[in-house]
């Protein structure tokens, strides 16, 4: 169990969606900032389309702690339709928050939540990444929304330090850093809190 | 470093090269198969052409040649199966019984 | 080398497999080893790669190594991967210089060790290009274990694993052809020989292999005068029937071109081979006539199939 | 320098600043990573290896076999299923004593079928005559990987290393990790000169001979003082690596031991989850301890006795199962080193996260729950048994 003003987040997507790569992506910046960090998929043999989980734990100090997160501060869903048959907010501290990819409200997506009352928190992910860059690519506009809603990285150094990431990730197509940043700038400041 | 004639079933394990290995070249030549035979073959030096049929034959590599010159068997090798005086177009080779050529 | 093959000149070259290895007497494999080594350019190296098998046992049985060459072995099923291990070793060592001249790598291996638990491997390591030479010893049948079956076995052959009993006949299938699977494997060179004659086909066969780049394959007939049964003096008689009856053609495939090595003036009947080895023993028994005639007429249609690949 | 990458990642990173002349592998889940980010190394010129991709592990750990007696350095890496197609050649590689370096991604092993981690695969193959070095997470799978050869290759050792980390739990987790500087670890591992090699021209080497009774005793009485001097090896390659790296391994490490009533002994990264837990139970004044092992072969037996004789109650955890009915191989080990201590801690074998059977912070302390009902009672019945399993009945643990 998380302590010591650690963050621990869990992912919840679909195999190809890219959460397994936005949750790396997360521990990546995270670490590049000084943070002792964790990122790591749940595995099994799942492909396209099945239901994965990913986890992160950020924190000041080495976490030593090797086991899945049960109890997270902070539950990704990057895929709307998992609300339906996975249980997301299991486990979800009562002082945290539900960061879901979809184009309805908080309010209007809270009566699916089986009964969570706390932060619930929505952007458009999919719209976002096919208005910049053409095609869905919802993870990096997820991975903004839970930066900020988060706060585990300060906002500002988290888009200068990812612009370093993907210039290493993106080396062999340059062509994707400027639509992927846009992504990650348009979220942030479109996604809602309730 | 140990050479493969010094090492025999009396040797402690210290001496012996590790993992078995070997780093001398056909060291076999040191081990007498030629007790093994029951027939010997005997060679004509008269009769034979040296056309060198024999040699390839010789499963044991046992027919030295030199100069051009097939020489007599090595006897510390020669099993004694007989192949040889089988594609000897002459009367070069004849096997005789028992191990030791007479 | 000369083209011209001579076989004074190459029995002048110091044999690669010195006598008191502890191959049986009379043995096929002795002679094809030494035969293929001898192919080897006197100032070249080689690494000699073995698959367990008579020939590893009876060749290296410690302290004591036949081979003038260096040499390894590890297990039964992987000569081809450990050659090409070495392949690559020397790649890369010469690449930054550790290693000087010429050394070729040639693996041994027999049938049970090619064309059954060591496929995968052989296959591999052809597929993947290595320059190598794989040489399969072929004699038929599992020998180094007291002469069980293998997929080289011919059928009707009699085996420990295939008895002659009121019911079982030997061998029940054909041999499997591996030499034409090798030739799918589009491979630089692929030859089937044996130790005939002067040697001359087996050398030159064996000198392709060694000096053309990438990998090649070669299948030589290796008689067992104990697992065959036949008096052992008998080894080039039997090899020579071998190939007279069609039953162990001689050919080669170059970058994809089918040769036929050898026709023989007078295709002898297949039972020519059979009748000297005991292991066929039962076919010439009353009432088995059908055995000879079915082995005839795979032995002519398998020849007639090669007469039409080479255009012969 | 810091970075932060997965255990695959760290691994096959270590082998690029290695830049061995040969690897051989093929893929197979969680350790197909580390071929992966090899063969890119290898596509983009930034290593010379050879890189030979067979066409099964059995080949891989053959090329690696062949390539290092032609006096190459030669690197692997597989998992479960592929480690066990190697089993065979695992012992040849080790009686031959030819010093490769495998990294094993430990993953259960077949059947059924399961891509998650346990060490039945490595487990397995520990009386292959192989070193074997175990990591808690990607920092030390990287480290063990760089230390791997300067052990292996000792002229009196001569023995391959399989350098094992948790399939996913360390393969796939992204960590932070500090890395050497590559020519630190080239200095660090020099150049590869055996006595011996096939390619060597000045005179041939045999390798592999049919070894008759007369001789095959005393080899594997060599092979075996190789294993017992290795451990003296171990200890100095990790003082050596500490002056570039400043960090510190033996052939295990004890946490909180100084003063622990209660004990766990168990391999990988369970120790950082039991390391939490433990620091959760010394603030609640149970005086709680850990032996980590990181070498399990050679087994550190006396000095595991020397850790564990001031305790009193010891759970040994067993990630993998060995059908015994008497425990896992840890087990057996760790119980068996302790024999000749005068006053023995009471001792318990639990096995536990087979094929990735998740280990939690709170199933550590059940454990020292029990332990500390034994150290009261003394009772330790039953000896045997597993965790983390659905069952009618409750569990002991």
């Amino acid at each position: 169990m998380a302590s010591n003003n650690m963050v621990e987040i869990r992912w919840h997507g679909r195999g190809g969606q890219g959460a397994k790569m936005a949750c790396l992506l997360l521990a990546d910046v995270a670490g590049l900032e000084g943070k002792f960090v964790q990122g790591f998929p749940e595995y099994g043999p799942e492909r396209m389309g099945a239901p994965i989980t990913a986890y992160n734990r950020i924190s000041e100090k080495r976490c030593t702690i090797h086991s899945n997160i049960y109890y997270p501060d902070y539950v990704v869903v990057v895929d709307e339709t998992l609300l339906d048959s996975v249980d997301v907010t299991g486990g979800l501290k009562d002082g945290g928050a539900i960061i879901i990819n979809t184009p309805s409200s908080p309010q209007e997506i809270r009566p699916r939540l089986q009964g969570w009352t706390g932060k619930v928190c929505t952007v458009d992910a999919r719209r976002i990444s096919e208005d910049v860059l053409g095609t869905n690519f919802p993870n990096t506009p997820m991975l903004a929304a839970a930066v900020k809603v988060s706060g585990v990285l300060e906002t500002e150094r988290f888009l200068a330090n990812i612009e370093e990431s993907f210039k290493h990730k993106f080396a062999d197509k340059p062509q994707l850093i400027e639509g992927n940043m846009a992504t990650l700038k348009k979220s942030m400041e479109e996604v809602q809190l309730g | 470093m140990i050479r493969a004639k010094d090492i025999n079933e009396l040797t402690p394990w210290q001496d012996l090269t590790p993992g078995g290995e070997i780093y001398e070249a056909g060291t076999a030549r040191d081990f007498n198969t030629g007790t093994w035979r029951t027939n010997t073959p005997v060679f004509h030096e008269e009769a034979c052409k040296h056309c060198m049929l024999c040699i390839p034959f010789c499963p044991d590599s046992a027919i030295p040649v030199k100069d051009g010159k097939r020489l007599d068997f090595d006897y510390m090798h020669c099993k004694g199966c007989g192949i040889c005086e089988n594609v000897c177009p002459f009367p070069a080779i004849t096997m005789v019984m028992g191990g030791v050529a007479i | 080398m000369s083209t011209v093959y001579n076989l004074k000149r190459e029995v002048e070259k110091p044999t690669r497999l010195t006598g008191g290895h502890r191959l049986c007497a009379g043995c096929g494999t002795g002679v094809v080893v030494s035969g293929v080594l001898r192919a080897l350019d006197r100032e070249d190296r080689a690494v000699v790669v073995n698959a367990t098998s008579c020939l590893e046992v009876s060749t290296f049985m410690y302290p004591y190594t036949a081979y003038m060459d260096s040499y390894i072995h590890s297990a039964f099923e992987n000569s081809a991967a450990t050659c090409s291990g070495v392949e690559a070793a020397y790649n890369a060592l010469k690449r930054c210089g550790k290693v000087e001249g010429t050394v070729k790598f040639i693996t041994f291996a027999g049938d049970g060790g090619t064309y059954d638990i060591g496929f995968q491997s052989l296959s591999g390591a052809m597929e993947r290009g290595h320059d190598m030479v794989y040489v399969c010893y072929d004699n038929e049948a599992y020998m180094n274990t007291g002469i069980q079956r293998s997929s080289s076995t011919p059928r009707f052959a009699r085996t420990t694993t295939t008895p002659v009993g009121s019911v079982g006949q030997g061998k029940k299938q054909n041999k499997k052809d591996l030499t034409e699977i090798l030739v799918a494997h589009n491979i630089p060179y692929v030859a089937q020989t044996a130790p005939v004659g002067n040697f001359r086909d087996l050398h030159s066969k064996s000198y392709k292999a060694i000096y053309t780049e990438g990998p090649c394959f070669l299948n030589i007939l290796s008689p067992c005068p104990r697992g065959w049964d036949y008096p052992m003096a008998m080894l080039a008689e039997i090899i020579k029937l071998a190939v007279d009856t069609c039953v162990w053609p001689l050919y080669e495939v170059e970058e994809g071109v089918w040769r036929l090595s050898y026709i023989p003036k007078r295709k002898l009947p297949v039972e020519d081979f059979l009748r000297p080895q005991g292991r066929f023993r039962h076919m010439f028994q009353k009432g088995n006539e059908w055995m000879i005639e079915e082995a005839q007429s795979y032995v002519d249609q398998k020849w007639e199939r090669l007469l039409e690949h080479t255009g012969a | 320098m810091s970075s932060r990458l997965s255990g695959n990642e760290a691994v096959a990173y270590a082998m690029k600043q290695i830049n061995p002349d040969v690897m051989g592998a093929f893929p197979i889940t969680p350790s197909t990573e580390i071929p992966e980010y090899f063969a890119a190394y290898v596509a983009n010129g930034e290593v010379n290896t050879e890189y030979v991709a067979v066409e099964s592990e059995h080949s891989s750990m053959s090329v690696c076999i062949a390539a290092q007696a032609a006096g190459a350095r030669a690197v692997s890496a597989t998992s479960s299923c592929g480690l066990a197609l190697m089993y065979e050649l695992l012992y040849v590689a080790a009686s031959c004593r030819l010093p490769i370096t495998l990294a094993c991604v430990n993953r259960a092993l077949s059947g059924p079928i399961n891509i998650n981690h346990d060490y039945s695969d490595s487990m397995g193959a520990r009386d292959s005559g192989w070193i074997q070095i175990y990591a808690e997470n990607n920092q030390e799978a990287y480290d063990n990987i760089i230390m791997a050869m300067p052990i292996g290759e000792t002229p009196n050792i001569r023995l391959p290393v399989m350098s094992c980390m948790d399939g996913f739990i360390t393969s796939h987790a992204v960590e932070n990790i500090e890395l050497l500087e590559t020519d630190v670890v080239r200095k660090f591992i020099g150049e590869y000169n055996p006595e011996h090699y096939l390619l060597k021209k000045e005179n041939p080497l045999a390798v592999g001979p049919y070894d008759v009774s007369a001789y095959y005793m005393e080899h594997k009485v060599q092979e075996a003082e190789a294993m017992k001097a290795a451990k003296s090896r171990i200890l100095e390659v990790a003082a050596e690596f500490e002056k570039i790296s400043g960090r510190r391994y033996g052939l295990f490490e004890e946490y909180r031991m100084e003063d622990a009533q209660l004990a766990l002994v168990l391999i990988g990264s369970t120790a950082g989850t039991a390391k939490a837990a433990i620091n959760k139970l010394r603030e609640n004044g149970i005086k709680a301890g850990l032996v980590k092992i990181r070498v399990f072969r050679p087994f550190p037996g006396e000095e595991l006795a020397r850790a564990l004789a001031g305790t009193r109650a010891v759970a040994v955890m067993d990630k993998s199962e060995g059908f015994s009915a008497n425990g896992g191989p840890l087990f057996a080990e760790t119980r068996s080193a302790l024999y000749d201590l005068k006053e023995r801690p009471y001792m318990i074998n639990i096995v536990y996260g087979l094929g990735g059977r998740d280990v939690k912070t709170e199933d550590i302390e059940k454990v020292f729950g029990r332990l500390a009902d034994i150290a009261r009672t003394g009772e330790t019945h039953p000896v045997y048994t597993h965790m983390g399993q659905r069952s009618r009945e409750e569990e002991t643990a």
